[in-house]
């Protein structure tokens, strides 16, 4: 146990390392979460407007 | 070069007739710069240092407000289509239009900034660095300035749009001007006020190229 | 049609050969980032000067090498862009901002959050901080731009022209805020040239920053599919007013 | 109007045009010769301008060529054209007479002939007048006096009748005929008859974005 608090401890660093890997886990998580929803939406909207041409045409 | 002086000589001539020309430029520079000790106090001695800080600043900003027209306004009404075919190369156009903003805004600023800097308790003797120094880094201003205007040529609200682009281009310009500045103000070891003065119209050869060259390829895209 | 071989083809072949490839690159950007934490966590001992803060510098390095990378792909796409005219180049240089600007402010950040223990202080108008700021709003400068043009074509070949203007411009803005710094810097301040790493860190730091390279590769690919979709779009959709 | 270079005539040949990733026409094959007078008709939409900013050079060819024939390989397009938008370019704070000097200066026209075309759409009179007082058709009159001033051989005109009287009508519809008689060649999109001779018509609804 004592070793953990050690670890996260990080020899008094601590708040200021751990704060910056969470800080760019939470961006880049963020970052390609949106891009990833960007994406989805595009797809969505392109099979809506296809799907409209589609019926148009039959 | 006629074409070229033909053309400086009508935007110096439609400056001057709409708005009086430089006087906005002024007066927004003076006005920017006597709300400066409202912000931080009437303290002489403070303001002495930061008085060629200051003057830059304002400097940077005035130049700024005026950009916005320089292409816009002949695009509305369908000059900027014929500036575009005319013979003569579009560079020196560009570079025609940066002269025009620089005589109508950079050089009424220079003339003015002594008056200002008496306001800001800038000693008599550091008033001709700080006009030398401001009479080679403004046509940069100008210069680059023309770009950022290209770039924005037929954007709604182009003139904020120039601002964000303009100003991180400005960095230079302020770094060295305003140290070429305070040369005469601040006791500093070695001649630092004559390397910065050739920093800053380094600066300055190099928009002149810059300018020009990036100025007219984006006109190229806008007008297309 | 209006998209016809010019513009579509290149796209269709990105659309499928990204799409196989994603999947290996997000792969590769977590072993990266996970064997080289592990890495820098458990084996690499702290150091001896900074002690266990250096450990800060696994986010701070690759996030400003990534700030740079990313401006390099700008660049690289608007020449080709203006030059070729080749239709994903600019997809490319477009998509490569946004991920640029998040890395850059990544950099700024984990330098503050390094710079607080160490300097006392989270913000410090070095050289190079002072940089990587000016880089980050030329990156956002350069997003505005985009974002209010609305014809994209029209839009890519302005920006490109601002992009290779900034490249022309970046050294001298280094330069001078370089020399700026010197003139202001206060001698009792100990230099800030940054942490020099102790070479048991340098592996593992090599490998946490080719993971990160790889995770902005995937974003890159990710936005570069979604970009070519929404100018797809928008053709349809004005396919379907004309109609 | 004299044409200063001997130019044999205009060749476009399956030129197509796409706005903002609409298509506005396509396949667009003509030839204008010396002498001849071609006016654009369709309707909003189909082209027009756009065709003529092509030909002009301020709009980018999608596919397709234009060619200049008999043009030396020197000359560009900026050296045979004149272009008349539906824009008048006209600044309002100059004088009428500073707003045309300034054009033949830009354009390397000497200052004597500003007075004569300014007298080719009787403006001549109004010449001490800021330009910001003229009416609509008087501004359109100052814009279309750069075609009696700059001389080049190809005229590009946009709907150049718009806002104009009877009267200027038929002064332009001079100008243009003495162009012609010289050697030059019209393109013009124009719903007016301009009683002009050999007046040949391209329709560009037929080739409408409307097919894509």
């Amino acid at each position: 146990m004592d070793s953990w608090t050690e670890f996260f401890n990080m020899g008094g660093y601590g708040p200021y390392i751990w704060s910056s890997f969470l800080i760019a886990i939470a961006v880049m998580t963020g970052l390609a979460l949106q891009s990833w929803m960007d994406l989805k939406k595009q797809k969505r909207l392109v099979s809506e407007l296809e799907a409209r041409a589609e019926r148009k045409r039959s | 070069m006629n074409a070229f002086f033909a053309l400086v000589q009508r935007e110096v001539r439609l400056a001057t007739r709409v708005g009086g020309g430089g006087g906005m430029a002024v007066f927004f520079f003076l006005i920017v710069l006597s709300i400066v000790p409202f912000g931080i106090g009437p303290d002489l001695n403070l303001l002495t240092r930061i008085a060629p800080g200051m003057l830059w600043v304002a400097l940077l900003l005035s130049a700024l407000l005026t950009l916005d027209r320089l292409f816009q306004a002949d695009q509305e009404d369908g000059t900027l289509d014929l500036l575009v075919l005319a013979p003569q190369p579009l560079e020196l156009t560009v570079l025609a239009k940066a002269v025009s903003h620089w005589l109508t805004t950079g050089l009424p600023l220079v003339i003015a900034a002594p008056i200002l800097g008496l306001m800001l308790n800038l000693p008599l003797d550091g008033m001709l660095p700080l006009m030398g120094a401001m009479l080679i880094g403004s046509p940069a201003l100008s210069l680059l300035g023309a770009v950022g205007a290209a770039l924005s040529v037929g954007v709604r609200r182009g003139g904020l749009l120039i601002s964000l682009l303009v100003l991180p281009f400005y960095v230079p310009v302020l770094i060295f001007g305003v140290s070429a500045s305070r040369a005469a103000l601040v006791a500093v070891p070695g001649d630092l006020g004559g390397q910065s003065l050739a920093l800053l119209g380094a600066v300055s050869l190099a928009s002149l190229v810059v300018g020009p060259v990036g100025g007219a390829a984006a006109l190229r895209v806008a007008v297309k | 049609m209006a998209w016809s071989i010019h513009t579509y083809a290149n796209p269709t072949r990105f659309m499928n050969f990204s799409a196989i490839v994603l999947p290996y690159v997000w792969a590769l950007a977590g072993a990266g980032i996970g064997i080289g934490l592990y890495l820098s966590f458990f084996v690499a001992p702290p150091d001896y000067q900074q002690g266990d803060s250096v450990r800060i510098m696994f986010v701070h390095v690759p996030s400003a090498w990534l700030s740079q990378f990313g401006y390099g792909i700008m660049v690289v796409s608007s020449i080709v862009a203006l030059i070729f005219r080749h239709p994903l180049a600019d997809v490319a240089a477009k998509s490569a901002a946004p991920i640029g600007a998040v890395f850059t402010f990544l950099a700024l950040v984990a330098g503050g959050l390094w710079g607080k223990p160490m300097w006392g202080t989270y913000w410090v108008w070095d050289a190079r901080t002072t940089s990587t700021l000016v880089l980050l709003f030329i990156y956002l400068g350069y997003m505005a731009l985009w974002a209010m043009i609305e014809d994209p074509n029209r839009a890519a070949r302005v920006a490109a022209v601002l992009a290779i203007v900034g490249a022309v411009n970046l050294p001298i803005i280094r330069f001078s805020v370089d020399w700026w710094n010197t003139l202001h810097q206060p001698a009792s301040v100990f230099r800030l040239d940054g942490p020099t790493i102790h070479s048991s860190l340098l592996w593992p730091l090599f490998v946490v920053a080719l993971g990160f390279t790889f995770f902005f590769i995937g974003v890159l690919m990710v936005r570069m599919r979604a970009e070519i979709l929404r100018r797809k779009v928008r053709t349809l959709q004005m396919q379907q007013a004309a109609a | 109007m004299t044409t200063s270079e001997p130019l044999t005539g205009l060749t476009v040949t399956k030129l197509c045009c796409v706005r903002g990733e609409r298509q506005v026409f396509r396949d667009l094959s003509f030839h204008v010769a010396p002498g001849d007078m071609l006016s654009l008709v369709g309707p909003n939409g189909s082209g027009k301008s756009s065709l003529l900013r092509q030909l002009a050079g301020l709009l980018e060819v999608t596919d397709g060529e234009i060619n200049l024939d008999g043009a030396g390989e020197d000359q560009t397009v900026a050296d045979v054209v004149l272009y008349a938008g539906h824009l008048d370019a006209v600044k309002a704070p100059l004088r009428v007479s500073e707003n045309l000097s300034f054009w033949a200066a830009f354009y390397g026209v000497s200052a004597t002939q500003v007075e004569p075309a300014l007298e080719a759409f009787s403006l001549g009179h109004l010449g001490h007048l800021p330009a910001g007082v003229l009416s609509a058709g008087q501004k359109r009159r100052l814009g279309l006096s750069r075609l009696a001033l700059i001389d080049r051989p190809l005229w590009l005109l946009d709907e150049p009748t718009v806002s104009l009287d009877t009267a200027s009508i038929a002064a332009l519809g001079d100008l243009m005929r003495s162009h012609l008689k010289t050697g030059g060649s019209i393109i013009a999109a124009t719903h007016v008859d301009l009683g002009l001779e050999g007046t040949r018509v391209l329709d560009l609804s037929s080739n409408g974005g409307a097919s894509l």
